[in-house]
């Protein structure tokens, strides 16, 4: 019985992971510009693949993988914003525009 | 590239990756790792820090120069493969001893002094390279 | 005496060698008396090789050694019969002189010691030569001798002249010595044998070998280089740049003649063919005639001698090869007496240039009352070497007649030959030994007195020996002439010939050539002149081709090195590539080793098809990426594909290891970008990317080609069944592929990892330099 | 087949399905990408994809030991993305570079 729970639970997180990263890419896709396309990237794809990595230690059962896959998603979680946000600077520092219809840019003001 | 988030958050990162990057040179005799690939996680752990704090901040952390310690890990396993003369077997024989410390039974061998040989040569080769290529920045 | 003969003998060859090692401090030490002390070393192993006179005279040859190799049947032995005894007699004796005499001539000079040292060097390699017995130890002295011999002549090393001679001495005997090593390796090949006694009684076998043309040719041409025969004789006339002492030792008495013994010793074995009696006299006669008439030409009393000394080479070889019955004979007296009279004869021209600062024949005269003794032995010398009774050249040249004068039109012919080259050699004989003499006395830019002691000592032994070898030559032919020619020719011979001259056309023919050299020697000058303008038309000798041989040599590395090395990085590359794409293609299609069209995959799953389409994907972006930069991104993307196709088939190391490289690959390629400041866009123009892609193609075609035929022939997992099973039990880890990586295969990874340092110190020395050229010009600007 | 393990192929097999379609997404955005940016962001999804690739083979297989590469791989993507963001930082829109 309990296996049976376990199993559901870890085909859901893998469910909805997947899910989380088909909609990360279709963002990434679809988006106008670099700096919402970012938004998909690495709030969504991190979140799929997290959960993946869950979904991993759940159906494992022992305590290393365990340990090793929660590390992982740690980790994972931990760099992505951080990546996303050098990127954001790096690109608007260059003066990668951004797109016409975009209403505010907040960075811009603060810097003159 | 020094922004405020990096640098707060570089250090952490550079010595979980380094932590890691042990972890796998020691355990991969039985699983996947070894002295190769836990010289490049180290490598890329001492990269990240380079970019957050320049390349001064690099050679201060490590004290030696990066090619120093790629003799040295050179020398080790030359060293560990010329230790088998005195067991009269030929060059680079695996010599195993498991000495009891602290109770516990640690397998210790020539062969692992050769794997962190071949770690420290590729961590210095490769962050060498890197930092002078970050040199002039 | 003989039962601790081989220790003794083995010290003996050593002892010149440990006095060469000693000269420098013994001359610091003790100043200009060193040379009496060093000179023990070689009176010592005189006198220990006299000791073998008894024994060998009786016939029987000394033998002994150490087992040097054993696994090559190589061995440190000697072989001790007539012709080595003979000739090791020469060397230690002469040597003993010219080491007392280097120390008179020598006074003063500061590097004395270095010379002494040299000097002793050499005696011991040539004392190894003539003694050894196996091929591989007469290689070496030989080669030693040619080394010392470049020493010595380049002594005086600030004159380029002096450099010049010693390289190109160097040059040709080195290159004769190569020679040489084919030549043994032949012998060696043909006969099984490496020793030199074994092989002097083998009896059948080389003569009619296929093979004994090509060593009989390399042979000769490592005696002919060494013993400056004719197309090679140009280096000895530039070898008198040397001190006078080392012209009479090496380049008269004793180096010269090592291809000389070379050939006689070879003689029981290769000689008595055709191609060996047309050969030898045809070079030696050659030889004799150039060398003789070069002579007169001369004016500087070294160089006369040293073209007689070639000339007199000649003769000997002449007569090795000419196989008549006493022609064995006649070559060893003469070689005897020519070593005795010629050694003198160069040692009176070193004390009259070391007395009167000269050595110009037309600027000295009248020397007699300032150098008596030097004259008395001057002029002893010059009657041997003129061949007037009662001296040993007298004996040498009836020798030669009774040898030569045979009714064929061949012997006529080279009889011809020898009494027109002695005539010149008497000629020059009294010119040197004579002229500076007689008539009144020419002011020289040093006054001239008698030298001291050592510089008279060394002519006025070997003159006074030239006359009584030959008035006691009954003992000399037993203990010295007889064993030498029975060594040579084999079989037992008795030398008879006295100094009181009988009746015959030898005599009638020796008394021709005295005729004939007093009548040269009397129009001396005339004949100077005619030869100077002869030499004129017949163009430059082989000396100065020798240079531009050398220049032109030069001139091709250069042109080669720039060929090759134009410094530009993507020639190396294209040039690398292109080589790589042929080793890969050319072999199957010559050989006709194409692989089979491979079947089509059936049981492809869906991921695995998914990832090579990726791969495939990422190929193409890469290949239409405009700029440099997105190519490598898309690089990034091929790595990735077959990163996670090695996971799927179950190889996590691999695949770990293929992440991590292409990531930092990817890493370090945007670094070097930002560094070097490339511009991304990419200006090739078509044309050479259109080269580019076809090499590129064919280079992963070749590789292709290459999987498929491997991946062709059934699996054989002999390796895999091997680690498995023993790599938990002898390496005790589960991992295998690390196992093999760290432990069975360890060397090679020690090589690679030294490749990974050897990498990184390049990509530092090539940036430290580049940036050293950036602030460089940054200031130059 | 235990009702679980049914549940739980049959969820891995449309997992692979979507994770491979947003694979190729990803891909596309790489190669369309018109700044380099928009190249980075797709190459640092593209090391998550794979990231959750490596995690469902791993239970598909059991072979847990694939966690390992999975972490080091999110730590090297790190790098390259803050390496490239370097790279942008310095080297401009790619016009004003001197060609050396």
């Amino acid at each position: 019985m309990i296996e049976v729970l376990i199993a559901v639970l870890t085909a859901l997180l893998i469910l909805v992971g997947a899910g989380f990263a088909l909609v990360a890419a279709i963002g990434l896709t679809r988006l106008p510009d670099v700096y919402t396309r970012m938004h998909a990237a690495s709030k969504a794809g991190t979140v799929g693949s997290g959960l993946m990595l869950l979904a991993v230690a759940l159906h494992a059962g022992d305590l290393s993988t365990l340990a090793r896959a929660l590390a992982g998603f740690f980790f994972f979680v931990l760099t992505a914003p951080i990546s996303a946000h050098l990127l954001a600077m790096a690109a608007h520092k260059r003066g990668y525009p951004l797109h016409e219809k975009s209403v505010r840019d907040e960075l811009n003001d603060y810097r003159n | 590239m020094n922004t405020l988030i990096l640098r707060t958050v570089a250090p952490v990162l550079t010595a979980l990756m380094l932590l890691f990057s042990v972890f796998v040179l020691l355990r991969g005799h039985n699983e996947p790792g070894g002295g190769f690939i836990g010289g490049l996680i180290a490598a890329s752990a001492l990269a990240i820090y380079g970019i957050a704090f320049g390349v001064s901040a690099v050679r201060r952390a490590i004290r030696f120069h990066p090619m120093a310690i790629a003799g040295s890990g050179l020398l080790l396993a030359t060293l560990s493969g010329l230790v088998s003369i005195f067991a009269g077997v030929p060059f680079m024989t695996g010599l195993w001893i498991y000495p009891e410390i602290l109770g516990v039974e640690v397998p210790l061998a020539t062969v692992m002094s050769f794997d962190i040989g071949v770690y420290l040569v590729v961590v210095g080769a490769i962050t060498s390279i890197a930092l002078a290529l970050e040199q002039e920045e | 005496m003989a039962a601790n003969a081989p220790a003794l003998t083995f010290i003996v060859l050593f002892l010149p060698i440990l006095a060469a090692v000693l000269a420098p401090g013994l001359t610091r030490f003790l100043g200009d008396r060193a040379a009496w002390v060093l000179a023990l070393a070689p009176a010592l192993a005189f006198l220990h090789f006299c000791t073998f006179l008894g024994e060998v005279a009786g016939g029987e040859v000394v033998t002994g050694g150490y087992a040097w190799v054993p696994s090559f049947n190589l061995s440190f032995s000697w072989f001790l019969d007539g012709l080595s005894l003979t000739f090791a007699l020469l060397i230690t004796g002469i040597g003993t002189l010219i080491v007392i005499y280097s120390g008179g001539y020598m006074k003063g000079h500061p590097d004395q010691g270095r010379f002494l040292a040299f000097i002793l060097l050499f005696m011991g390699a040539m004392l190894g030569l003539v003694v050894s017995d196996s091929f591989l130890m007469l290689f070496v002295y030989w080669e030693l001798t040619s080394i010392t011999s470049f020493l010595l002549i380049g002594f005086d090393h600030e004159r380029e002249a002096a450099r010049r001679a010693a390289l190109q001495a160097l040059v040709v005997t080195g290159g004769g010595g190569l020679c040489l090593l084919a030549g043994l390796v032949f012998l060696w090949n043909i006969t099984g044998v490496t020793q030199l006694s074994l092989l002097v009684h083998l009896e059948n076998g080389l003569r009619e070998s296929p093979f004994y043309l090509a060593a009989l040719v390399l042979v000769l041409a490592g005696a002919f280089t060494k013993s400056a025969q004719f197309p090679f004789h140009f280096w000895l006339p530039n070898a008198m740049e040397a001190p006078t002492p080392v012209s009479a030792y090496l380049h008269s008495a004793t180096m010269v003649k090592a291809g000389v013994y070379l050939l006689m010793r070879l003689n029981p074995v290769m000689g008595q063919t055709p191609a060996w009696e047309i050969l030898l006299p045809f070079f030696g006669g050659i030889t004799l005639i150039s060398g003789t008439l070069l002579a007169v030409r001369q004016t500087d009393l070294k160089l006369m001698l040293a073209y007689t000394t070639m000339a007199s080479l000649g003769l000997l070889v002449m007569l090795t090869g000419f196989g008549a019955p006493h022609a064995v004979e006649a070559a060893v007296l003469y070689l005897i007496a020519h070593s005795l009279f010629k050694g003198a004869l160069f040692m009176v021209a070193g004390t009259v240039d070391h007395e009167t600062g000269t050595r110009d024949l037309t600027k000295l005269a009248g020397l007699r009352a300032a150098m008596p003794i030097t004259f008395g032995a001057a002029l002893l010398a010059a009657l041997s070497m003129g061949g007037l009774p009662l001296f040993f050249g007298f004996l040498a040249k009836e020798e030669i007649y009774t040898a030569l004068a045979a009714g064929n039109p061949r012997a006529v012919f080279f009889t011809g030959l020898a009494v027109a080259g002695n005539a010149l050699m008497f000629a020059i004989a009294f010119a040197v030994g004579l002229k500076p003499f007689l008539g009144p006395r020419i002011e020289t830019p040093k006054h001239p007195h008698e030298g001291p002691a050592a510089l008279w000592l060394g002519p006025v032994v070997l003159a006074a020996l030239g006359l009584l070898a030959a008035l006691f030559s009954g003992l000399a032919h037993r203990y010295v002439s007889s064993p030498m020619a029975s060594a040579i020719t084999d079989q037992k011979v008795t030398v008879d010939i006295t100094s009181m001259p009988h009746l015959g056309l030898p005599l009638m023919l020796s008394i021709i050539t005295m005729v004939l050299g007093a009548l040269v020697y009397w129009r001396l000058d005339t004949a100077r002149a005619l030869m100077v303008r002869a030499l004129e038309n017949l163009g430059p000798g082989p000396d100065r081709g020798f240079d531009r041989l050398i220049c032109g040599l030069v001139r091709l590395s250069v042109a080669v090195t720039r060929f090759v090395q134009p410094g530009r990085l993507e020639i190396y590359i294209t040039a690398t590539f292109i080589l790589l794409a042929l080793t890969l293609l050319v072999p199957p299609l010559v050989f006709g080793e194409l692989p089979g069209v491979p079947a089509w995959p059936q049981n492809l799953l869906v991921q695995e098809a998914a990832f090579l389409l990726i791969a495939l994907i990422g190929i193409l972006a890469v290949v239409r990426a405009t700029d440099r930069l997105t190519a490598i991104v898309s690089l990034g993307i091929q790595g990735f594909a077959v990163a996670v196709i090695f996971l799927l088939f179950g190889a996590p190391d691999l695949s770990f290891t293929q992440f991590m490289v292409e990531t930092l690959s990817v890493v370090i390629l945007a670094l070097v970008m930002t560094r070097l400041r490339l511009s991304p866009r990419d200006h090739r123009p078509v044309g050479q990317m259109l080269f580019d892609a076809v090499v590129a193609t064919a280079c992963g075609l070749g590789f292709t080609l290459l999987l498929m035929k491997s991946v062709e022939a059934p699996f054989d997992n002999l390796l895999t069944d091997f680690f498995n099973a023993y790599s938990k039990t002898i390496a005790h880890g589960a991992n295998v592929v690390n196992v093999i990586i760290v432990d069975f295969r360890g060397t090679d990874t020690l090589g690679e990892i030294a490749v990974v340092m050897i990498t990184g110190l390049a990509v530092l020395a090539l940036i430290r330099v580049r940036a050293g050229s950036r602030t460089g010009s940054g200031e130059g600007r | 087949m235990t009702a679980a393990q049914m549940i739980l192929s049959s969820a891995l097999w449309l997992a692979l399905v979507v994770l491979g379609l947003s694979f190729l997404l990803t891909v596309w955005r790489v190669i369309k990408g018109p700044t380099l940016p928009d190249r980075v962001v797709a190459l640092d999804m593209l090391v998550g994809i794979v990231i959750g690739f490596i995690a469902l083979i791993a239970i598909r297989t059991g072979f847990t030991l694939y966690i390992d590469i999975a972490i080091s791989l999110g730590l090297v993507g790190f790098l390259a993305t803050v390496a490239f963001a370097r790279f942008i930082l310095a080297q401009g829109r790619g016009d004003e570079t001197v060609e050396e």
